[in-house]
């Protein structure tokens, strides 16, 4: 068997945190409480591990003799900033929010703008990409629920019909959604014994 | 004090895992078992294929659900997946490389490729610079993801994972650059907008079945056969469930 | 000029040039990516640093008292372990840091899809049939509709996604039982209704993105003008 | 990035490094060894993928000149070097074989199938007795030949005795579905052919040794008739679609009863080297000098070799291995040093005794049973003959490749062709051309047609949302609809900042900053009402953004309520790391999850929050969120340890109909979601002048154009599809 020792936590953890969370015993509960609070810590280190490994990726690219990244640079530079102003004035620094809150935001909320247009123009290609009636019935759900969603037909709430109508219309998704959530649900359950049982391993590198 | 929930809930759990013990034991004496056809899991074992012998680049996305969320086990079933791949595509000239948008999914991811190139007699081939963090927020994720989209040679992406719908940002650069791409998420939000956007968008629940589908190990096949057995279990709970409802009884 | 001026016009900037991303790919749009992309991770490592690492570990480990500090050991090693992450060579001493998280979040994970999700939405849907404290009949058979409606949907749905084909011989036909293919072909309508929904979800979300970003380049500019 | 992995410590080098930066060591020794392994590892699949593209992807075959320009060279995949490795290992044994009178005519066999114009051309030609004589080959020679030629040959003969235009659909034929590069290009995907680029340095030193082991030969034992019938042999070796291809001024083969093979048959291939020493008069004919023979004879060979290798598909007839369309490396490896040939040789005789295994028999070997052996047996027999080795048997070469890297010498090809030939050949090369041509034009039509329209909507959305908000024409009426939820939601709200002492709620932030703008705007109104009934807001982050965007927000909504004093009623948890497990814990014990504020000061010890220990203890819980997963979790393990106290939810548009099973079950108790469900609290509140309002123009507008542009691409692409469908 491959690393012995890792699948061993891995299964002794898991099942412990598991057991906590089904069977209320006080030992159970605190033992969870206290496997789950390590692992947020681990995250966290694991998190700032990464960030070190990226870093070193675009220190890589940047410095390579060929094919010389130049906008890794700007990543550096900018981490460079960043952390330092942090780490110095704290993340309740206004310095440090405004960082976020003038760069960051327009920048994710400006990103999620071309996401608009990108989505339209898909839903445009939508046939030229793949036909089928599955398709047909999502452009026609995506016309109605767009239409729905833009409040132009609520100007007619008064005709007790529409009314009716509507709300039918709008609760048909949860079904879909439903069985789409519990299969994932399935899913999951399935995923996470694999690693419970041991036969996935993902951390025996 | 325990409930009748807890009790219900370790039941489903000790079912499932006696389940997927009990099918993996059965599966070594008669084989694989026979699942559906889903186009879009045969059109990435060729896309795989063409860029190993095209010299080009597969590249694995894992989302960026944390390990300490309760949505990683689709990021889990995405690193069964990279690893089946960096296997198949361990000949190639460009081996794969694996991004993500968490920390532990990228230790992970890197621990994964080593793993899979040692299972092949190739550990030299492990280069932990294939094993990327892109971005630490989600869109600084998809925002990292885009140059790779975009360039380092890949002609075949594999989105496994949880996303947010801006995965639809990096199917439509895969798309622009004539690269395959296949995307898998278990958010509902990103599979709206994969379904438009991606040329093989995989739907639910069927994303834990990539790696059944790329023939990985038995235990993969097992756990699908599980969540057939579950389901019909599931329908028969709603179905009683709804009749003991309308009567009253429940 | 005024700070906050300034800081309006980087954002002012920073949008321009992420919207240009519309007309295609270019230089400027990369180099604002990879700015992003350095500031989020900058931002990100601080708050790590002092939303994790300080107060759950450096903290307790001067301040607690020393039967907590001994629990604390535990996580102290693990995390040093972590670190060995960042050399190839001995990356394998952080196996049992990365197991540990493995496993529990395996075990979130699990706790999380049965006892909420599987049992929230399986209650959810069995409770529309709950026709009890209904006024009217009328009132009681529309919400039996409805709820057979929904119940047909997710079934159906479920069913969809059966993973088991028939084999013959050795041979993977791919070929379903008939009921399957009917249920499957039913919970196809439901789930590209739903995904329909979602994306008009989507759509409208990203396109308020869209407007709240123009509007502040209409405000930026605006007073200029003026 | 492009790069190349070092075979002996897997470091990532530079596209045009010859030797590993890490370790030293040269790049293109044995670069095919780390990848050995994973064939044997039972993809079956990926091996029989494998094993059609040794015999037909053509994508391998690609042999344009610009390929092999050395900047691509170390681009070579191990698996393009280890056939290449194989054709040399297979050359030299076709110089100095010989092929009884019965062999070479089994070509002639398919007469009767062949096209009218060809046979007219052959006409012209002295005809070619004798049949095929498979009692001369050894039986495993038989075998192979019987298999090779199982399935392919009856619509082989059948289709090339069809018309002209019919031919290019022949030369698809064998191309497996799994490599319908046409079908997979116009999807856009990678499928879509790709000429390696050419790399000598990934080859072994085998094919060196071979290469020049072959001009040896070539140079002394070949006279000067014998290079004729070899170059007709070679080009008959090519598939026919590749001959067919050839340019103009190449299509001397015509005229050659050779070519009447129209249909690329391996065993044939295999067999021709099989030939006669007393060659027919038509095989003499050559107007090329001896030296250019020589070599050309040799080159056409490998190029004869290498489609006997990879067979055929659609791109061999664009890629035929003509003089001057000869990769770089060939060029080059025919002119390295003869001098060095005769340590390399193989142990093959130049004179084949009785009972020996004659040179032809080597070539038409299998590949696999003849690779290894000779591989091994060359290696054993080359005995050091300088250095501390020296003497030793079984040393490995010491050269480089990059010794035997020079200018290539360049050959000329005149061929003569006659009118009539030429007519015909170009008839043929435009049908062919167009048949190869199929894919891609398809494709780059998509990828443009993708870039036009994304361009348009991308201008048509920005131009009518500036107009609308510049405008403000305010033509989209408010909603008088208003969702149950939303009612819900406003009641809570009316209800908890009516009463006596103000509420202390804990607002939840979860959203990233990419949905900053929607739910700002949303939630800034329903953080209007909390405020002013002077509530004690705790915000708590579970975005790492989070803590930014909650002052931003605060901020925000203040300015319309002066009188309330953020400093003493807001407290700002900041971040709390660990998504759904974290959660729990907040659930389970908030002090312990959330113990500091943002600033690091003891937060539960603030006046705010003084004497509260579990989230039962507020009284209300509001989530701002765009993430299903997280929402999901507050509603499973959150909702719960907080009882009574209700959960009120500011979604984005998104995650809506995730939700509604929530809503419907009661486990929310009220929800705000997107700008309609904005539009309608504004309704509620009455509020004239709230930021929803501003936006509801532009949003209606944006919402009924993209409803618009859908419903046009539908029509547009939907229409094509049925028009296409006959076709």
């Amino acid at each position: 068997m491959r690393a012995p020792l890792s699948t061993a936590i891995a299964i002794g953890a898991g099942v412990l945190t598991l057991l906590g969370f089904f069977i209320p015993i006080e030992a159970l509960t605190s033992m969870r409480s206290l496997l789950i609070e390590w692992a947020v810590l681990l995250a966290g280190v694991a998190g700032l591990v990464a960030i070190v490994h990226l870093l070193s990726v675009h220190w890589r690219k940047m410095t390579a003799s060929h094919n010389r990244s130049v906008t890794s640079a700007f990543l550096l530079i900018a981490f460079g900033v960043t952390f330092a102003a942090g780490m110095v004035l704290k993340p309740g620094h206004p310095t440090v929010q405004k960082i976020v809150t003038h760069i960051q935001v327009p920048i994710e909320a400006s990103l999620m703008g071309v996401l608009a247009i990108s989505l339209t123009a898909a839903a445009i290609r939508l046939f030229q990409r793949r036909g089928g009636w599955m398709s047909v019935l999502f452009a026609v759900s995506a016309f109605v629920f767009l239409i729905l969603g833009s409040g132009f037909l609520s100007s007619f709430a008064n005709i007790p019909v529409l009314k009716n109508l509507l709300a039918a219309v709008n609760s048909l998704p949860v079904a879909g959604a439903r069985g789409i959530l519990i299969g994932v649900a399935l899913g999951s359950l399935t995923t996470g014994l694999r690693v419970l049982l041991g036969t996935d391993r993902p951390y025996s590198g | 004090m325990i409930t009748i929930l807890g009790v219900l809930g370790l039941g489903v759990v000790f079912l499932a895992a006696g389940s997927i013990i009990i099918l993996r034991m059965i599966g070594k004496d008669h084989g694989q078992p026979a699942f559906r056809k889903i186009a879009a899991f045969d059109d990435l074992k060729k896309s795989i294929g063409l860029a190993v012998e095209n010299g080009t680049r597969t590249h694995v996305t894992l989302g960026k659900a944390s390990l300490t969320q309760s949505s990683n086990p689709s990021a889990l079933a995405g690193l069964a997946a990279l690893e089946r791949i960096a296997r198949i595509s361990s000949t190639s000239d460009r081996p794969p490389i694996a991004s993500s948008g968490d920390g532990g999914l990228t230790l992970l991811s890197q621990d994964m490729l080593h793993a899979a190139y040692r299972s092949v007699h190739a550990p030299e081939l492990y280069d932990p610079g294939r094993g990327r963090l892109t971005g630490i927020t989600p869109m600084s994720y998809i925002a990292g993801l885009l140059p790779i989209a975009t360039g380092e040679d890949v002609s075949s992406h594999v989105m496994i994972g949880n996303f947010g719908p801006e995965i639809a940002l990096v199917a439509e650069a895969a798309e622009n650059a004539n690269a395959f791409s296949l995307a898998a998420s278990d958010s509902l939000p990103a599979q709206a907008a994969l379904f438009a956007s991606a040329q093989e968008p995989i739907i639910g629940e069927e994303l834990f079945a990539a790696p059944a589908y790329l023939e990985a190990e038995r235990s993969h096949a097992a756990s699908l056969q599980t969540q057939d057995i579950l389901r019909w279990g599931v329908i028969v709970v709603l179905i009683g469930g709804a009749i003991l409802k309308m009567m009253g009884i429940l | 000029m005024a700070p906050d001026l300034l800081w309006t016009l980087i954002a002012f900037f920073l949008t321009i040039l992420v919207l240009s991303y519309v007309l295609g790919d270019n230089a400027l749009f990369r180099m604002v990516m990879m700015i992003f992309v350095g500031i989020s991770a900058g931002y990100g490592a601080v708050l790590l640093f002092y939303q994790v690492i300080m107060p759950r570990l450096i903290t307790p480990l001067v301040t607690a008292p020393p039967a907590d500090r001994m629990v604390l050991i535990i996580p102290a090693v693990l995390s040093i372990l972590l670190l060995f992450k960042l050399s190839p060579r001995l990356s394998v001493l952080g196996n049992p840091s990365m197991a540990l998280l493995t496993g529990v979040g395996a075990a979130v994970a699990i706790g999380g899809a049965v006892s909420g999700t599987l049992f929230g939405q399986i209650s959810g849907t069995i409770s529309l049939f709950d026709l009890s404290g209904l006024s009217s009949a009328g009132s009681a058979i529309s919400q039996l509709f409805g709820g057979i409606v929904l119940l047909t949907g997710t079934i159906c749905s479920l069913a969809y996604f059966h993973f088991g084909a028939r084999k013959k011989g050795e041979e993977n036909t791919g070929a379903q039982p008939a009921i399957i293919q009917l249920l499957a072909g039913i919970g196809k309508v439901f789930i590209a209704i739903t995904l329909g929904a979602l994306f008009a979800g989507v759509l409208a979300a990203s396109l308020a993105a869209l407007i709240e970003r123009l509007d502040f380049l209409i405000n930026v500019i605006k007073p200029m003008i003026s | 990035m492009s790069e190349i992995i070092c075979p002996y410590c897997g470091y990532s080098n530079d596209i045009d490094a010859l030797t590993c930066l890490s370790c030293k060591k040269s790049l293109y020794d044995d670069v095919e060894e780390p990848g050995n392994p994973p064939q044997q590892e039972g993809m079956d699949w990926l091996n029989t993928f494998r094993g059609f593209d040794t015999k037909t992807n053509a994508s391998t075959l690609d042999l344009k000149p610009g390929d092999g320009s050395t900047d691509a060279e170390p681009e070579i995949p191990d698996w393009l070097a280890r056939i290449r490795a194989l054709k040399g290992e297979e050359a030299p044994p076709l110089e100095d074989e010989s092929l009884p009178p019965g062999e070479m005519p089994s070509l002639n066999n398919q007469d009767a199938d062949l096209p009218d114009w060809i046979k007219e051309i052959k006409a012209s030609d002295s005809p070619q007795p004798g049949k095929e004589n498979n009692e001369d080959f050894p039986d495993w020679l038989r075998n192979l030949s019987a298999e090779e030629n199982l399935a392919p040959k009856p619509e082989a003969s059948e289709r090339s005795g069809a018309a002209l235009p019919d031919i290019p659909d022949d030369l698809q034929m064998d191309e497996p579905a799994e490599f319908n590069f046409d079908a997979q290009s116009v999807e856009g995907n990678p499928i879509a052919p790709v000429s390696p680029p050419l790399d000598i340095g990934g080859l072994p030193d085998e094919f060196f040794q071979e290469l020049t082991a072959g001009q040896t030969h070539a140079a002394e034992e070949i006279d000067q008739p014998d290079l004729d019938w070899l170059l007709e042999r070679a080009q008959t070796n090519l598939p026919q679609e590749e001959a067919a291809a050839q340019p103009l001024d190449e299509l001397n083969w015509q005229d050659q009863p050779s070519l009447e093979q129209p249909e690329p048959e391996p065993s044939a291939n295999e067999s021709e080297p099989v030939e006669s020493a007393e060659l027919p008069a038509w095989m003499f004919e050559s107007g090329e000098p001896a030296g250019n023979e020589t070599v050309e004879s040799t080159e056409i060979d490998f190029a004869s070799l290498e489609g006997n290798l990879t067979g055929t598909g659609s791109e061999d007839l664009i890629t035929t291995p003509q003089e001057e369309e000869l990769p770089d490396w060939l060029l080059e490896d025919k002119a390295a040093p003869p001098a060095q040939a005769p340590e390399y040789l193989p142990e093959a005789p130049s004179d084949v005794e009785t009972g020996e295994m004659p040179g032809w028999l080597h070539a038409v070997r299998p590949i696999e049973a003849a690779a290894p052996k000779l591989v091994k047996s060359e290696e054993e027999s080359r005995i050091e003959a300088s250095g501390p080795l020296a003497g030793y048997q079984g040393v490995l070469p010491g050269q480089g490749v990059v010794t035997h890297y020079s200018k290539p010498p360049v050959y000329s090809a005149r061929m003569q062709v006659t009118d009539k030939q030429r007519i015909y050949a170009t008839l043929f090369e435009t049908l062919i051309a167009d048949e190869a041509r199929v894919g891609a034009p398809a494709a780059a039509k998509t990828e443009s047609s993708q870039l036009v329209i994304r361009l348009a909507v991308g201008l048509v959305m920005v131009v009518a949302l500036l107009a609308i908000l510049i405008l403000q024409p305010g033509f989209a009426a408010f909603p008088t609809l208003v969702p149950p939820e939303s009612v819900a939601f406003y009641d809570s709200v009316q209800t908890l900042t009516s009463a006596t002492t103000p509420p202390r709620v804990l607002v939840a932030l979860d959203y990233d900053p990419a949905l900053s703008g929607e739910l700002r705007t949303i939630s800034t109104s329903v953080l209007e009402d909390w405020m002013a009934g002077n509530s004690g807001l705790a915000f708590i982050s579970i975005s790492p953004a989070g803590p930014a965007l909650v002052s931003e927000l605060v901020n925000t909504a203040a300015i319309q309520i002066p009188a309330y004093l953020t400093a003493e009623r807001v407290i700002n948890l900041g971040y709390l790391p660990g998504g759904a497990s974290a959660l729990a814990a907040l659930a389970n014990s908030p002090t312990r999850a959330a113990p500091t504020t943002l600033d690091g000061l003891p937060a539960w010890e603030s006046l705010l929050l003084q004497g509260m220990n579990t989230v039962a203890d507020f009284d209300a819980i509001l989530l701002l969120t765009d993430n299903a997963e997280n929402s999901r979790t507050w509603v499973e393990q959150v909702k719960p340890a907080a009882g009574d106290t209700p959960l009120l939810v500011v979604s984005s548009a998104q995650v809506a109909p995730v939700l509604q099973p929530y809503v419907q079950s009661g486990q929310i108790s009220g929800m705000v979601s997107g700008f309609t469900g904005g539009a309608a609290y504004e309704q509620l509140t009455q509020s004239a002048s709230g930021p929803v309002r501003r936006y509801w123009d532009a949003y209606q507008g944006g919402m009924l154009l993209i409803a618009a542009l859908m419903l046009i691409g539908a029509a547009v692409f939907g229409i094509k599809n049925i028009v296409r469908r006959p076709k």
